[in-house]
């Protein structure tokens, strides 16, 4: 009981994390400075909202962190040519560089917090309540996020134009879509999701600032997108198993001593692994045979990912 | 660059600062110089060397191969000597392998290897270079006092230990937290139901998110757990802020960090105190040792100073009590405190068996540093993993 | 809708696609387009939906001045494009394909867009199912969604890029029924294609286009010798194939068997000759690729055995049918047969069996030119594949041919090509059958299909539906084989 | 002349990065050029800050060419880092299981290190050839799990007797260290055997019908096959040899640098290879120069700290804008030529699709 809210309230960063990731790639722009954006956007939305005192503030400067890290791999992608896993990488390396240098002055110091409040009614129903609504607003936020990501995907107008987006551009340019434009947008959003990530660990779930705070969890979010194929509920699932297994760790340290420090790797076999299930032909054969499965099990990366849509 | 190690065969103890100088002492730490934890207490006695004596700090932090990979610690020593250390400290246990090297490289320069026992002839690993010295703080009583505050103040009966990797010095300490524990609630609570003490490693002694466990994840385990207090044995404060938050959430739970004495800062309120080490004194001692050219290799093990635990001057080891102890649970740990220190309380006497009920102190037995030091398992009582 | 092109520009780098194009397109009127490979006719047609933005230029609509700069403008204005591979979106299903950048508010509403979708396609006689994946459609059908979309989008004018490259017969004669239909119904098609006895058929009036100009109109019914001096500025004999002597046997399919995700191939069996040609008709994905692909070994057989001069070969990987005299030819020329980034000298060092380890490439820049020469390639040496034009890569492709050849199997050897190059490619094909070398090919050309062909076989749903010797058969008959119409009446 | 363009291309960002730097160092009140000059002094001062710099350059090296034969394929291979660990394991179990003379020894840790990669190479390989797994994920992956692998022999079965320590494994004996000159801490050996990888890494690429089979690849597997190419062979022996050679610098990291097994002994050169391989624009010719470069503020920048109170990630800063600035600069004048991408030379990025049509 107790476990699971802990469980839902460590995810939290995560999950908006891998939902601004999945949007990012869903458009056809891969982010794959993630590991670095999440640290330097948890280390300004600390140092911001340590020295203005304001919380919002610093998600706000999470938030504008991130998506300028997002923008600058778009902008290399869209109007120069580069390649998006290039820039992606020299930007991952070059942001963790720049989380320790421009921290440095602010580590291991209280500052605010996001505090707890539970949802009035809510709380109260029996079981559910106290797992999913004694948090705090940041967790009642990536609820909507996450319903909100899926709805505006899989059952809108300009969702369907986003997942074309990442599928075919050409296609969807033929048919008027503003494809660069869009990439910008859901890029640039999809980074400041990352960036309230980021900040949503140094302000609410590992608080305050040390050095490489966030070191790795960016790499386990980009293999939960992954194993999340691509649809923002279920990537969210990823961030909540992921944290279930931290907690099974925790509790399998006694009889398994071994175990416990090879289960926080876990997502990256397991991601791997989905992809050879997601790929294998006994996968298709069987969504084949049971197209409502297709739903359930398929995560094929969109098509265009990666690649540079010119129009002339 | 020049080479010290070419004038050789002098012994170390004929080195001689020329006292018009000031010292030069090298620093090298294995966590970030602002830690809130083991590096910044060593970098504090660092800044009191420099203070005292007007001697010069090269101070180097992060060093351990993930975050100064193209430096190995004997090459940061020699780096360091380069530019005329006359003394250098290597504060983690993890530089064995590099404090024995640079040792064996600059027999002329003096260097303190902090925690190791490589000077200590009784025990398991002497090594014979006489330029390297040990130090290192009795901390099973500051753990003890620990122990004592949590046990006094627990409401659910329920007490967590943080814990890094497991090694000797590590089991020494969770023992002893356990046994202060143990001794407070059952002696001064009177209670009769024995004491839950669980333990959980996350595998270092700082967190490395997908290689060790989460610190902050295992914290709030305990919290969900039961347990309403948690010691800290790792080098940062993730436990205190934890527990600060579900206080925030208004849980009453409490929580005390561990190595660096401004530790409780962060969350003043629910922080029942820290035990921390006090390098100063001893590193003071030793610069002193080597300007007046009679600095020997010595393994230290220094006690607290019983008359003022937190005389920054005299103390190896201290304990300040935070805002989260109540009055009365403040005046009952001084108690405490004034037994350990006339000595008619040391829980570190027989009966004690190890968790698999083989013994480790028979009736009436006192345990030896030997058997202090060289802790072999958890003891019976606390719930965690051995090795 | 009456539409008017005016001096319309357009570049790509140092290319002039268009170079300066007046046109004009009446309303009610269907309008041919030709042209040779690279004339400048896509551009034209991209232009004027609003794929590529026009260096300069006006376009009339109505006697309007609009500015087409976005496909979202042209299709505003009812111009919308079928493009040459239909530009649909596979892993979506119909109904989302037929939806995508649709009007409308936010919310989708798949429901009553199902029930529209529904009625489009009964006003022409489509049969699609709304819920169907698009990857299982064929391309005859993913052009279907696409006319249903633009012309529930409201489409006024419609542009239709070599639209029967990709389709059956059968599915022809629906598409040119439909767009007959709508013609009477007052819209505008622009129908570009290599065919002409297809523009004869449909089209009022053509457009003849060369390098990026206009040469000409003329009003149909003009005779097809004089639209092709226009498009290439001569006249181009088309030779008949000589007979020849047919050798020994050569190749021997007996009971082949393929299991493929969409498609299955059930006991196939076939004897070829020396010298024979034999063309493989049938709908798209209908297994004569997958045909040709199990004999070259790169689709492995689930059962059967293929001999070559009696040795078996099935299993045996591509590169050792190679050895033996076996060379295959797709149909996607840059996706499949060249290598995008790699220069004609590389090819053809790469085509070349008899590499050294350490290759001298003074010596390969030489033959490499001597080859671009001999085989009228339109490029240098040092060119890379991707800047050679679709007939130019064909050109490259079959000058990479080994000598010697057994059997050479090809996709589509004309696809896309002009007449001109079209001829060049079956004069090289024909001549190696004198050397004994059999020829299998698929196509969709019936025309090509007969001309060629000793024999046809007709492919349906992964059987030979029917063996016809090319002699015994005209178009019409062949071409309703190839719908099933054999299968329907039994 | 050939080489004046991209000497160009590299020049002005260099510029760039440095005024990024100078001004990051005037934010943090620290007076620019003697931190500066103290990263030269430090990588390049001394002997033996050259030596020290020299020893990172081996291993980098040695990453990037791997590299650049993966990169040849078509395939970012990311993994470099975990072929790098894998490499070190392997020279580690070799070190630490056989006894002989050091002759002997470096010729077995090598080998050891060799097939130790190499298998981590190829099973990303495998990965990504028989299960479709793109490398760029695969190959994160298998960091990950190599990592692991790591810290649990540390912990595990190799734990310094009476300790369970992530500091590492006991030292190796000495007889597996690979020899220095005096209290130099470099190895001429290393240097050599850098020095041959990249040289034959250039040959291979540039002259042979190996480099042009695996540019085929690399560009468009379908065509490969049709070309008689054995498409997975090559695919996977370009993993083996990349994997090789990073697992060589494994090798040369814990038997030159570490003596021992650390948690993390490829230091991130495996990571770091990548950005040199980016900067070189995927030619073997520019490795060891900028790799050079590279080591020497890796080395320098720990000077930092000791002398003035600048933290050593000014150096990884530096490095990063600097690599960014070169693409950045090169994208923008690629465009501005209008001519044919500067990034060409990189493979698509285009995740293992499921065959069939589209
Ligand atoms: N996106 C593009 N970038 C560069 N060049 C292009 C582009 N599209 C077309 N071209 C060039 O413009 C010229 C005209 O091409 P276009 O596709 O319009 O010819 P076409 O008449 O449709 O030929 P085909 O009959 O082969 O389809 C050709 O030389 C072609 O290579
Ligand atoms: N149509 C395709 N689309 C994408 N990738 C392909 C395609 N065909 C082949 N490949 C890639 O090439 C690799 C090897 O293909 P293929 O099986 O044709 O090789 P091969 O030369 O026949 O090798 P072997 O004889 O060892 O099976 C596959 O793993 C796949 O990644
Ligand atoms: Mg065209
Ligand atoms: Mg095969």
């Amino acid at each position: 009981m107790n476990e699971l809210n802990t469980l839902i309230f460590t995810a939290t960063p995560l999950v908006f994390a891998v939902v601004g990731e999945t949007i990012s790639e869903k458009a056809g722009v891969i982010n794959l400075s993630m590991e670095g954006s999440l640290m330097l956007s948890a280390m300004a939305g600390f140092v911001i909202a340590f020295e203005t005192n304001s919380l919002l503030l610093g998600f706000l400067a999470g938030a504008i962190v991130g998506m300028l890290v997002a923008l600058l791999i778009a902008f290399s992608s869209i109007r120069l040519k580069l390649n998006q896993v290039a820039v992606g990488f020299v930007l991952f390396q070059l942001c963790v560089d720049l989380s320790t240098f421009l921290g440095n002055g602010h580590v291991r110091i209280a500052g605010p917090t996001v505090q707890a409040w539970s949802i009035p009614l809510l709380k109260d129903i029996p079981v559910i309540g106290p797992i999913f609504f004694e948090q705090n607003l940041l967790v009642y936020v990536s609820y909507l996020l996450v319903f909100g990501a899926w709805w505006y995907m899989f059952r809108t107008r300009p969702g369907l134009g986003l997942q074309g987006v990442g599928e075919r551009p050409e296609a969807a340019h033929s048919r008027g879509i503003q494809v660069n434009r869009l990439r910008y947008i859901y890029t640039g959003l999809g980074g400041a999701l990352i960036g309230i990530g980021g900040a949503s660990y140094s302000l609410s779930v590992k608080i305050g600032w040390s050095f490489q705070h966030t070191r790795n969890l960016g790499w386990i979010a980009l293999a939960i997108v992954i194993f999340g194929g691509w649809q923002p509920i279920r990537a969210a699932m990823g961030a909540y198993l992921f944290a279930g297994l931290l907690t099974a760790a925790q509790l399998l340290q006694e009889p398994l001593p071994d175990l416990a420090q090879v289960l926080p790797t876990i997502p990256f076999p397991l991601m791997i692994l989905t992809l050879v299930v997601i790929y294998s032909d006994w996968l298709r054969r069987l969504t084949d045979r049971f197209p409502t499965l297709r739903a359930v099990f398929a995560g094929e990366p969109p098509t265009a990912i990666g690649t540079v849509f010119e129009t002339d | 660059g020049e080479d010290t190690s070419e004038t050789t065969a002098a012994p170390a103890t004929t080195t001689t600062a020329s006292s018009a100088e000031p010292l030069k002492f090298g620093m090298i730490l294995v966590g970030p110089q602002n830690d809130r934890g083991w590096s910044q207490a060593h970098f504090e006695a660092g800044q009191y060397l420099e203070e005292q004596l007007g001697a010069e700090m090269i101070v180097l932090d992060k060093v351990n191969s993930a975050d100064l990979p193209d430096k190995t610690v004997d090459q940061v020593a020699q780096d360091m000597i380069n530019r005329g250390a006359q003394l250098v400290f290597l504060t983690s246990d993890d530089m064995r392998d590099g404090a024995l090297l640079a040792a064996e490289l600059n027999p002329t320069v003096p260097m303190i290897w902090s925690s190791g026992d490589s000077a200590w002839a009784e025990g398991e690993a002497p090594a014979p270079f006489d330029n390297l010295g040990n130090i290192m703080g009795r901390m099973e009583f500051g753990k003890m006092i620990a122990g004592c505050a949590a046990g006094l103040t627990t409401q659910t009966g329920s007490i967590a230990y943080l814990g890094p990797l497991i090694n000797d010095e590590t089991r020494r300490l969770v023992n002893s937290a356990f046994l202060g524990a143990s001794y407070c609630w059952e002696n001064y609570r009177g209670e009769t139901t024995p004491l839950e003490f669980t333990v959980n490693w996350i595998g270092f002694w700082f967190n490395i998110p997908g290689f060790t466990l989460d610190p902050t994840q295992v914290a709030n385990g305990f919290l969900d757990a039961g347990a309403d207090v948690i010691i800290s044995g790792i080098d940062t404060t993730e436990a205190l802020d934890v527990a600060g938050q579900a206080a925030d959430a208004g849980e009453s739970v409490w929580a005390l960090p561990y190595d660096f004495d401004g530790a409780c800062e962060l969350k003043p309120e629910i922080c029942l105190g820290v035990p921390y080490f006090n390098w100063g004194p001893a590193y003071l001692e030793v610069a002193q040792s080597v300007i007046d050219g009679t600095f020997t290799a010595t393994w230290q093990w220094n006690g607290p100073d019983w008359t003022d635990l937190n005389n920054k001057e005299t103390t190896a080891i201290g304990f300040v009590k935070g805002d989260g102890l109540s009055a009365d649970n403040a005046s009952t740990l001084d108690q405490f405190i004034a037994g350990l220190a006339d000595g008619s309380i040391n829980p570190l006497v027989g009966p004690l068996n190890y968790q698999d009920g083989s013994t480790y102190l028979a009736d009436g037995e006192t345990a030896t540093d030997q058997q202090i030091w060289y802790t072999k398992q958890l003891l019976e009582g606390v719930t965690g993993p051995s090795e | 809708m009456s539409l008017e092109l005016r001096d319309i520009h357009k570049h790509f780098g140092p290319v002039r696609a268009n170079d300066g194009i007046n046109l004009t397109v009446e309303a009610g009127t269907m309008h041919g387009l030709l042209g040779e490979n690279g004339a400048g006719k896509s551009t034209l047609m991209k232009v004027l939906s609003g794929f590529h933005a026009p260096d300069s230029g006006e376009i009339i609509l109505d006697g309007k001045h609009i500015r087409a700069s976005s496909p979202q403008d042209a299709i505003g204005h009812g111009i919308g494009m079928l493009h040459q591979d239909p530009l649909v979106f596979l892993p979506f299903s119909v109904i989302d394909n037929f939806l995508l950048q649709s009007p409308g508010g936010l919310r989708l509403d798949r429901r009553s867009a199902r029930r529209e979708f529904e009625e489009v396609c009964e006003r022409f006689q489509f049969s699609l199912d709304p819920s169907a994946s698009t990857r299982s459609l064929t391309v005859g059908e993913r052009q279907q969604l696409e006319i249903a979309r633009l012309l529930w989008l409201g489409a006024r004018v419609l542009i239709l890029d070599e639209p029967t490259t990709g389709i059956s017969a059968p599915q022809r004669v629906k598409l040119f029924a439909t767009l007959r239909a709508l013609a009477e119904e007052g819209m505008s098609v622009i129908f570009v294609s290599h065919k002409l006895e297809e523009v004869e058929e449909l089209c009022q009036r053509v457009t003849v286009m060369r390098q990026g100009k206009v040469v000409g109109h003329a009003e149909m019914p003009t005779p097809a010798s004089q639209l092709v001096e226009m498009m290439f500025g001569a006249p181009v004999e088309v030779e008949a194939a000589q007979p020849i002597e047919l050798g020994d046997p050569l190749l021997r399919v007996k009971d082949l068997s393929v299991e493929e995700r969409l498609l299955s191939i059930e006991a196939l069996s076939l004897d070829v000759r020396g010298g024979e040609v034999i063309g493989l008709a049938g709908l798209g994905g209908s297994g004569q690729n997958t045909f040709m692909r199990a004999v070259a070994g790169l689709v492995s057989p689930a059962g059967g055995e293929i001999t070559l001069d009696g040795k078996q070969i099935a299993g045996l990987p591509y590169r050792d049918l190679l050895d033996v005299g076996i060379q295959y030819l797709p149909a996607g020329r840059l996706e499949e047969g060249l290598v995008q980034g790699l220069s004609i000298t590389e090819h053809f060092v790469l085509s070349d069996p008899d590499t050294p380890f350490f290759v001298d490439w003074d010596a390969a820049a030489e033959h490499a030119a001597r080859a671009v020469t001999a085989n009228f390639i339109k490029g240098r040496a040092d060119s890379n594949a991707e800047e050679l034009s679709g007939g130019n890569m064909q050109r490259l492709l079959l000058a990479m041919l080994r000598p010697g050849l057994r059997l050479l199997m090809m996709e589509h050897p004309t696809r896309g090509l002009d007449i001109e190059s079209a001829n060049w490619v079956w004069s090289q094909l024909l001549s190696r059958r004198e050397d004994g070398t059999a020829i299998i090919f698929a196509s969709v050309d019936l025309d090509e299909l007969l001309r060629y062909s000793n024999r046809i076989l007709v492919f349906f749903s992964g059987r030979v539906i029917s063996e016809v010797n090319a002699s015994d058969t005209d178009v019409e008959e062949l071409g309703f084989l190839i719908g099933g119409k054999v299968r329907e009446q039994q | 002349m050939s080489w004046m363009r991209p000497l160009g291309r590299v020049l002005i960002p260099i510029v760039g990065a440095m005024a990024f730097a100078i001004l990051l160092l005037l934010l943090a009140g620290a007076n620019p050029f003697e931190a500066l000059g103290l990263l030269v002094e430090g990588s390049v001062g001394s002997a033996a800050n050259l030596s020290d710099t020299l020893t990172a350059w081996v291993t980098m090296v040695l990453a990037a060419a791997g590299l650049v034969v993966t990169f040849r394929a078509g395939l970012w291979n990311i993994g470099v880092e975990g072929q790098v660990i894998a490499g070190s394991i392997a020279a580690a179990f070799a070190a630490r299981t056989i006894e002989g003379p050091v002759a002997v020894m470096i010729i077995l840790t090598m080998l050891a290190g060799l097939i130790g990669g190499g298998l981590w190479g190829l099973l990303a390989g495998t990965l990504r050839v028989y299960g479709k797994v793109n490398e760029i994920f695969g190959g994160l992956g298998l960091t990950f799990v190599a990592t692991s692998l790591t810290t649990y022999l540390i912990i595990g079965p190799w734990k310094k007797a009476g300790v369970a320590s992530t500091g590492g494994t006991d030292p190796f004996p000495r007889d597996s260290w690979l020899p220095t000159i005096g209290t130099l801490r470099v190895s001429i050996v290393a240097v050599i055997v850098a020095a041959l990888a990249v040289v034959a890494v250039y040959f291979m690429m540039r002259g042979t019908r190996f480099g042009l089979r695996l540019k085929a690849v690399g560009q468009n597997l379908r065509s490969a096959v049709l070309f008689g190419i054995p498409n997975k062979r090559y695919l996977l022996l370009a993993f083996i040899i990349g994997g090789a050679l990073a697992g060589l610098a494994g090798t040369i990291r814990v038997t030159g640098f570490h003596h021992k097994l650390v948690p993390t002994p490829s230091g991130a050169h495996g990571y770091l290879g990548i950005l040199i391989v980016l900067l070189a624009g995927f030619q073997a010719k520019w490795i060891a120069p900028i790799a050079f470069f590279f080591a020497a503020i890796a080395v320098g920048a720990s000077q930092l700290p000791l002398q003035m109170e600048v933290d050593s990630s000014l150096g990884g800063i530096l490095r990063g804008v600097l690599v960014l600035f070169v693409l950045l600069f090169g994208g923008w004048q690629a465009r501005r030529a209008g001519a044919r991408l500067v990034a060409d030379a990189a493979p698509p990025v285009v995740p293992a699709t499921p065959g069939g049509e589209g």
